[in-house]
Order: C-alpha cells, then structure tokens, then sequence
C-alpha cells in the first residue's frame, strides 16, 4: 500500500494505491493521524488505485475514521471498484462511511 | 525424517505447509493464485479467495495456536482435476482447502452467535457504535461457500470459489 | 476434499507438494532456499542444496512416473527444529525430504551399478568416450549425504546439507 | 543464464552469466553452434559470472566442445567460482576440458 496526497481546497486528498491488507494496511491510519496533526481534518482517500482490502483495512479505516470524527473532521470516499467496492458493500462500510463515485463529487460536498 | 504423508496415494492437490504465523501468509498466496489462474478462475473470484484466504489464515495464526507454533495447510482441487472426479463442479473453479491442528474451531457457524448476529445488525450502525472485531469471520461466510468438518485433531475448512460457488452479494 | 494428512500432528517441517513436472522446480526451489536462509545455512551448503535438489527433482519428473503424471512433496526440517529433537545436528545445518509415490527407485544405490561405476572410471576418460548420462544421480551422490527408503508406494530419499554433512569434495 | 561474447585475438570469448540450468543450459550449446556457424572455431567461456551450473549445464558443455572439437577447435574455460568450480573438480570435467584460473592464461594459450 502507498499514500499520496495533496491539498484540495478544504480537503486534503489521498491516493491510496495497491493492496491495503492484514501487513500493510496500519500505514492508512498513521497516515491520516499524520494530516491530523498537521492540522487536515477532511480527507478524501482515493481508492481508484486500489486493487485490495481485506478486514485489516476495514479496521484501519474506521479507527482512522473516528479519530477525524472526534476532531470534528471527517473521512470520505471515491473510486471504489472490484473487491474494494465488495468488500464496502457487504460490510456496510459504504453506508457508515460518505463514498462517491468520483474525486469530484466527493470534493463539491460541503 | 520421512514426510507423515507418505502412505497415502497422491491426488494431484497441490498443498503446502507452513508454520501459522503471519511470515507464512506471502508463500501461502502465491501458490493459491498461481492455481487460481491455471484453474481459470475469473477475476472476481480469484478476489474473493486472496481475500479469504488472508482472512482465514490471519485466524488460524492468531488463534489456533494460543501460545504454541503450531502449522497450517494449503491444499488446491481445480475442478475437474485430482484423483476424484469433482461432480458438477463447472470449469474455471477451484477448491480450497485448509487444515490446522489447533483448538477446534468452525469459522463458518461462531460459536458466539450473540456477537455475530449483533455484528450484521450493527452493519447500519453509526460510526461510534460500530465495532471492529467479527468482521473476518462475516467476509468469509459472505464471500465464500464452503464446509467444516473437524477430523480427528485436525480443522479442515474447504471453501469453492467460481461461478455459482459464492453467494452473489450486493447485485 | 480434505488433504490426506489430517490425523497427524504437525511436526514444524513445512512442505510443498506439487505435481511432478519441470514448471513445479522454481517453487520447490524457493521454498527450500527461504528455509535454507532461515536455518542459517553456509553458502557453499545452500549452493549445494540448490544443485542436489534440481538433479533429484528432475529425475522424479522424467522417470518416477512414466506415462502419467505423479506429484512430489518436499519437506524441511531445519536442525533444532521439528517435534522430534535432531540429535547431535550441527547448528546451520537442513534436512530436505523428497518423497514421490512412483516407481521403486533408490538413487543412492542405483541398480545399475555397472553403468555407475563405468561413469566413476570414465571421469577422466577423453571427450569422446565421455558419456553425458548419469551425471545427476553421480552428482547428487557426492554432494549430499541422505538415506533412502521404500515406505509402502512412496519413495522417501533425505539429504542433509550443513557442516559435516557431505563428503569433502575435491579439498 | 545469458551469453555475451566478443572476438578477441583468435578466440571468441563468451561470458556466460546467471544460472546454467535444467531449464536455461540448452541455450549455452545454441550459442556455441552460432558460433562455430559464424566461423570462430576456438571459444573461450569465461564463467567468472555464473553462479550455477547442474548436470544439464554439463551436458550441454559437453555436447558443445564435442561439435567444437569435430571441427577441429576447442572450448576452454575460465573464472570457475563455488558450485560451478566443485561441480567441475567432481564431475571430472575441470580435466577432461581446459580450464584455466584466468581468462589472459585462457586466451595466452596456443
Ligand atoms: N481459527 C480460529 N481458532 C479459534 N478462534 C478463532 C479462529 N478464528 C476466529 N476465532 C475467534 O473468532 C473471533 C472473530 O474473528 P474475526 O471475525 O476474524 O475478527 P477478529 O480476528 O478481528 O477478532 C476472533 O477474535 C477469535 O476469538
Ligand atoms: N526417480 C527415478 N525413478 C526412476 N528412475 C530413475 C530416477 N532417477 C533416475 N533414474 C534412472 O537413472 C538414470 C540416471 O539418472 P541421472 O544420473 O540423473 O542421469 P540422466 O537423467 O541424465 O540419465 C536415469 O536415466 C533413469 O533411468
């Protein structure tokens, strides 16, 4: 797994790409601890380069997900596809979390 | 040191053997998506098993063997292949089975059926009230179709994936 | 299916089983040079390993099964490790145990021995008397140290790699 | 296994490097015909990068020089390390063929 990111308007956004598994995936939530600190509360993660996620992910996810909550930020999501979106779905991580299809639509929210 | 294994007729399942612990986990992938591909599995399948297969290893690594190394087995029927004929398994699917000698476990029937089924009401849940734990175990009931069966000492978890061998989610 | 061993307890010797042909070498390989690494094997026994192992292994493809196609497990015991203790095995040292389930082949004795020692005598024999035949079952012999047995259908050959564990070549 | 040769004074010398083989070493007695239909009759394989040799390396040397030496040239080696100098020093190879310690002694001979 690999983080990019880059500042967006209000959101800081995050290029996650390759596989967000059970030896790699505590990297998503140091990630966002970081922007935290750094003083970013909404961040767009990126998935459309994503290949991979298993329950580790998911875990990573929502810790990552109620820090920012806690910080009066929040976590949003766009470019799911294949298992990535499976694995949302029946987890119901796509209704717990704010997914988009697409970068834009997850920047113009307010 | 002769394998335990020696007695028995071969039936063209591949299967490899590891200590349970997380370093094994690369080794036990790579065999079974080398097969997924020789079995012609269709992506989203082969997705399903490499997520499966992390999910019930990660089990068997952290809790099988509660405070001992103990080992766990890969073993690999392409439909279609192997000394028994697979009946009315259709082409492109692939069989997987996992053993371990650890404490005896069904992951697809939890015997905490309180926390399972608290689990999939909670699926809507808030962020706050959700909880991590639990999710392995419904990825893997939910993604694949399979059976358990403890023999012996053993564990013995097979689960199929391919056309009409998982339950379709979502669509 | 459940894999055929699971009325045994584990012993923490990992193995592979494949079937036996030239495509499953590279995954034999890895798997006993990731061991090899792990029991802390010296260079020049790893090397060796390598080289016993592809000369076994190839024999097993070419003749353990004619006509049809067989498998071949691979099991490693690094020294120290294993249910059983090893007694008296030097620190960094592997045993490697092959086991296929075709014809009865002992390749540290092989039956032909005259065509064995006609290759030992012919060692310094000119070009053209040289015959390019039984090199690999010559090679395996002076490398490594194992023993071989017949247990029921399957051959079992074990090699042990380490200090003392070959006969000193050449030095 | 790669080869990768250059014409030097009478000999044509060949740097064999990687792994010589089961799967690989048939390439070794491709390029030693190529050669010796390209005219060079004397070649000089200097083995400083080979890392492995098996039996099927072996027979594949054998099988070149025999060709070699039926038209009347000869294959000689150099820079033998490790496995590849023990599997020549047992298999009797290392005095059935010319082998020398390095590749000037190789290319000094006559
Ligand atoms: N192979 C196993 N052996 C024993 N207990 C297991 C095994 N797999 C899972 N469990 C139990 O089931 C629980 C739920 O597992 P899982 O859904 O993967 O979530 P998590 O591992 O995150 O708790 C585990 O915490 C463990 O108590
Ligand atoms: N596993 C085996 N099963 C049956 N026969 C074998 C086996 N290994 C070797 N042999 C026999 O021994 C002969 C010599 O083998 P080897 O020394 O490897 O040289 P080569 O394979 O080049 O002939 C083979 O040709 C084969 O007849």
């Amino acid at each position: 797994m690999e983080c990019t990111g880059s500042k967006q308007g209000a959101f800081y956004v995050l290029e996650v790409t390759g596989r967000m598994d059970a030896l790699t995936s505590q990297g998503f939530e140091t990630e966002c601890q970081g922007r935290l600190e750094a003083g970013d509360k909404r961040i767009v993660a990126d998935l459309s380069g994503l290949e991979y996620i298993s329950s580790a992910g998911l875990r990573s996810i929502l810790s990552a997900a109620k820090r920012l909550k806690a910080a009066g930020g929040d976590l949003a999501f766009c470019g799911l596809s294949g298992i990535v979106s499976e694995v949302f779905t029946v987890s119901g991580f796509a209704k717990l979390l704010p997914v988009y299809a697409t970068r834009e639509e997850a920047l113009a929210r307010s | 040191m002769p394998p335990a294994t020696e007695a028995f007729v071969p039936q063209l399942a591949p299967r490899l053997r590891l200590p349970a612990h997380e370093e094994s986990l690369p080794a036990f992938r790579e065999l079974a998506l080398a097969w997924a591909g020789r079995a012609g599995l269709a992506d989203e399948f082969v997705q399903r098993l490499d997520l499966v297969l992390e999910e019930t290893l990660m089990n068997v690594f952290h809790h099988a063997y509660p405070g001992e190394l103990g080992e766990v087995e890969l073993a690999l029927v392409p439909s279609g292949q192997g000394g028994q004929p697979r009946d009315g398994e259709p082409p492109g699917s692939l069989s997987v089975s996992l053993t371990d000698w650890g404490v005896a476990f069904d992951p697809l029937a939890p015997e905490d059926q309180a926390l399972e089924e608290g689990l999939e009401a909670n699926l809507e849940a808030g962020l706050e009230a959700r909880a991590p734990g639990g999710m392995g175990l419904f990825l893997l009931r939910t993604l694949a179709r399979g059976s358990y069966a403890r023999v012996g000492a053993a564990n013995v978890l097979t689960l199929t994936f391919g056309p009409e061998s998982a339950p379709v989610s979502g669509a």
